[in-house]
């Protein structure tokens, strides 16, 4: 897209390519940027997958999460996780499909697919007024306590790196991807 | 804000708040302030954003075109908005590719740039009100339209070189809830890019102040604000926005995942609920969008469904984008209600709340909730939004 | 205001000014403000107008792509800016008419509507500096875009009748100055309009609240803001705005009047004074524009005007309007001079300085000057104006 | 532009019109805004044209503008029209080409095609200060001491509505009409 004309003043009138993509006829690198180190991305890859790829080492257990739990997270999700005034953490008639009337609210022992979720979330996001406070332990130790209240896991259960990505959450069978594609059927 | 006001003869159109101001008698007596710095509106004029503590909604009804003025961009965050330093600013790519890069601000801005006027919407945007007390800005108001300026997703994507197992990536924001949404790699290099600026300048700190993802035509969620990482892996991470957020209840208690796409849908803006109207003609307009491409047609009925005719669209009628619709009516004064409905280029009927409920099951509302909003006219030319049920 | 920072290794791109403002060291540990009802600017971002006492001139060189803040339209007026009470404003349109009326801005707003993204320009819009020390924001600030939606004239004027006479019509706003300027009918009928809108809010004081006249592609001030009577004739008014200004001395002692069409301009935003760049890519870019309709191509020199490349340009390419433009070019280091040049769908091509002197006699700036703006890239990457004499 | 499709959800793609001009189809009157009165019109209408139109009753002289001229208008235009701060209004090369390097003030004198203009502009405009301050008379006085500084009307010359259109001004035969078209031409 870089044709060259020698006119000075040419008079032609020819439609010009528009920018609707980046081109193939560009280097293969700018050179702007810098590498990143495994140092560097270590500080910020906190992430974990339903494979338990970026779990800490550690573990916890339901009794030290309830300890935690009532210290830390009570206040907003309630006594019992079913409380309130923030998001309700336990499933109440976990036998209840979910989004029906009877049980609008969407909860970790009914709606959660992954139980990894648990520890990444609260792990990057939770106590909501000190996100990133906790340590890997308390997460472990919460995940197991959460998981516990909804009737997963046993409450003599202990959540570690091994154990918890071998967790079969409740709600996992109901996922199915989108399947709307435009057109005329409504889904 | 733009409020209604009801004259003598009751016309009733768009019109802005007087004020006890310091006006002069004849303003071609006195001589007004000199050029600026910066311009302001004018104190007749206070557009507003609707606050909750979760988002803040676009006042539709108070717009005129297909911008939105970035200060009444709509706000959806889960941790609030962070402050970011752009000079601290740094991007990190990672994962399954050839070179881990980090870029800076400086860095990202010097790439090829590429510019796009498109609509964001969150995927949340459906409100409704039993007494049908509710304007577009509370029914829809979390969609907003800006020109977004940043590199293509493609190019930063050559220069670290991604792997051929690479199919999916992780967006992770530096707010404090350090957000993160798993996006196929193919979203990507299709259309995705790394937007700094917005309406002209520099993105503003509650569209994600330095940089963020943009992801045309898809759930807001998914654009990333703040973003400070991106990690290619081969599958996707089932962060919670994914798995107990923006998924859906759907048929025989499935619950649908990964539902990007934003269906098309229109918003008739006037007239409409607080408004008041008067017998003659009336100009209907509103906006019509679609995540799947552009907007072919746009039908109103004034007929309460009856029949359909087909409004006018603004051009430019650009892909996934807001796109301005007005329809010119007579009315005589009866007691009718009034709708639109958005069709897009893949032949995509926008449906109406029983066609939604019949296709999904009883979950009413929730995320990707796109019905045809229908107003009611009443006798008195009050104009009410027709509760769905 | 975005300024231009020399980092360790030299990269110097547009960024932002640092400030000694209270920011968390990490951003993700710590909630940030809630939804609010406006948003503002990052407090790292200070764009600013220029302002002299008569006008104000937009930071082209900080912007990104083609949309202008409305609190960054250049501003040009003659008598300061006025405070219109919205409600007590009135529109007569009288003269060669069958009915002579006046419009409420509520009943402008009732009539079907249009909008158009279209630049405005001044056509003063030339400034240079003898030491090349000139930002593009002080050389050709004077123009600004944005999306204007109000009432075409065409339906206004069949709304009082225009006789078959009436051949020009004077536009008068109540600013101080009580700003006149004659029109043909005929432009008013192609694609005039008074624009109520800019940017989907309510137009700003600067730019004509609550309502001016727009004339696409037409020198700005034709475009009589702050818009209060029109009167239709069947020969121009011959006002002071339209003969002591904003003509042009030409050949042969004689003096250019009606010169309403803003010829075809480009020029670079991208890199320019103060900007110092370093050697390797480099993406030039720039806004071009032209009054007679779209820009069909944009050349860029990067050796002193002896080769010309084709530069990308940004979709959608527009009708009158600022059309971005960039080029991919990868500096050696060596001194040489970059440049651009508009061609308009007329086949008309931008003029060099000399171009322009030669076809009008010796008055070198004025009115309608659009010559070819050269940037001088020095050895040690510094970017100067290279001053036209 | 208004088709009536019956199909309660239609599958055809069907490009719709765009607005680009107000319709013909549209009814010749929306029947919005109020008729304008003569009297509300005569406030507004001040404009005057090279033919006279819209001059009031009323004149002034060169001696009575000079002093208006002195109170009013000498402190931004200067003691003779000449020296500033604002707009030099009288021509000090009269002979000289308007716009060459050694004239490059453009005056009333060698600029201004109408005299009716000026009429027109000090009327609505000035004092810069207090614009739409002036009397008639003294607008009409403003006129002839202005002219006359410019060497344009007579030391004795009385302006009103019959002799103003007939001055003529210097500069008018200079005037010509934009002749750029668009185009490979540069003009
Ligand atoms: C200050 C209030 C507050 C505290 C303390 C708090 N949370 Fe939360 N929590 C919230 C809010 C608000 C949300 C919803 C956030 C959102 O949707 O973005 C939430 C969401 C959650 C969710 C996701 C619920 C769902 O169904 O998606 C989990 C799990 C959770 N919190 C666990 C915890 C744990 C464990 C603690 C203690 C370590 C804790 N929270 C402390 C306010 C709080
Ligand atoms: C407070 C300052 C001030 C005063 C007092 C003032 N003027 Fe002016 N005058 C100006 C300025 C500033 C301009 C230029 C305005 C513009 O270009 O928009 C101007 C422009 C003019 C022009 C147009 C000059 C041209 O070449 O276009 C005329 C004629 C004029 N003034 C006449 C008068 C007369 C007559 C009076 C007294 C009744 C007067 N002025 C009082 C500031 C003043
Ligand atoms: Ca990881
Ligand atoms: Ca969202
Ligand atoms: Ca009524
Ligand atoms: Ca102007
Ligand atoms: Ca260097
Ligand atoms: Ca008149
Ligand atoms: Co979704
Ligand atoms: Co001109």
């Amino acid at each position: 897209s870089q044709t060259t004309s020698k006119s000075s003043a040419s008079s032609l009138i020819s439609a010009a390519p528009v920018t609707k993509a980046d081109s193939p006829e560009w280097p293969s690198t700018f050179g702007f940027g810098k590498p990143a180190t495994p140092q560097e991305i270590a500080l910020l890859d906190i992430d974990v997958r339903p494979d338990g790829k970026g779990l800490p080492s550690g573990s916890g257990t339901v009794l030290a999460g309830k300890a935690v739990y009532a210290v830390k997270c009570a206040a907003c999700h309630g006594k019992t996780g079913v409380e309130g005034p923030n998001n309700r953490l336990v499933s109440v008639a976990e036998n209840e499909a979910a989004g029906t009337e009877s049980n609008k609210e969407k909860t970790i022992g009914n709606y959660w697919p992954y139980a990894t979720t648990l520890f990444d979330y609260i792990r990057r996001a939770m106590p909501f007024n000190a996100p990133g406070s906790l340590t890997n332990e308390e997460v472990y130790a919460l995940t197991a306590f959460l998981l516990n209240a909804n009737k997963i896991i046993p409450a003599e259960a202990s959540i570690n790196a091994e154990t918890l990505p071998k967790v079969v959450m409740p709600a996992q069978k109901l996922f199915v991807p989108d399947d709307r594609k435009g057109g005329p059927e409504i889904r | 804000a733009v409020v209604l006001v009801q004259t003598a003869v009751g016309k009733t159109v768009q019109a802005a708040i007087p004020e006890a101001a310091v006006i002069p008698d004849d303003p071609t007596k006195k001589q007004g302030p000199l050029p600026s710095e910066l311009g302001t509106r004018s104190a007749y004029e206070k557009p507003v954003r609707k606050p909750s503590d979760t988002s803040s909604r676009t006042p539709l009804q108070d717009l005129y075109g297909t911008i939105t003025p970035a200060d009444l961009h709509y706000e959806r965050h889960h941790g609030g908005v962070p402050t970011i330093n752009p000079e601290e600013y740094e991007l990190y790519i990672h994962g399954l590719v050839e070179k881990p890069m980090k870029f800076t601000l400086s860095d990202l801005k010097r790439f090829p740039a590429f510019s796009r006027i498109c609509f964001l919407e969150c995927s949340g945007n459906f409100r409704s009100n039993p007494a049908g007390k509710i304007t577009p800005q509370e029914i829809a108001g979390l969609t907003s339209q800006s020109e977004w300026t940043g590199v293509l997703l493609s190019t930063l994507f050559r220069e670290v070189g991604i792997k051929p197992n690479a199919t999916w990536f992780l967006a992770e924001g530096s707010d404090a809830a350090v957000m993160t949404r798993s996006i196929p790699v193919k979203k990507g290099l299709q259309d995705g890019m790394i937007a700094y600026a917005q309406n002209g300048e520099a993105i503003r700190p509650e569209q994600g102040y330095p940089a963020r993802l943009f992801l045309p035509g898809w759930e807001g969620n998914t654009s990333v604000k703040w973003l400070r990482r991106i990690e290619f892996s081969d599958a996707p991470f089932m962060t919670r926005e994914e798995t107990s957020k923006y998924t859906e209840p759907v048929k025989d208690g499935k619950i649908r995942q990964f539902s990007f796409d934003m269906d098309a849908r229109s918003i008739i803006t006037f007239p409409t609920y607080p408004v008041q109207v008067e017998k003659g003609w009336i100009e209907i307009r509103g906006i019509a969008w679609s995540g799947r491409g552009k907007i072919t047609k746009v039908e109103v009925s004034t007929d309460a469904g009856k029949t359909w005719q087909l409004a006018r669209l603004q051009d430019p009628v650009l892909d996934k984008a807001h796109t301005y619709f007005r329809h010119l009516w007579q009315w005589n004064g009866t007691e009718t209600e009034i709708m639109s409905r958005a069709v897009d280029e893949t032949g995509y009927t926008q449906p109406t709340f029983n066609q939604l409920v019949a296709a999904r099951g009883d979950n009413k509302g929730g995320y990707h909730f796109n019905p045809i909003t229908t107003w009611l006219i009443q006798w008195d030319g009050q104009v009410l939004n027709k509760p769905d049920k």
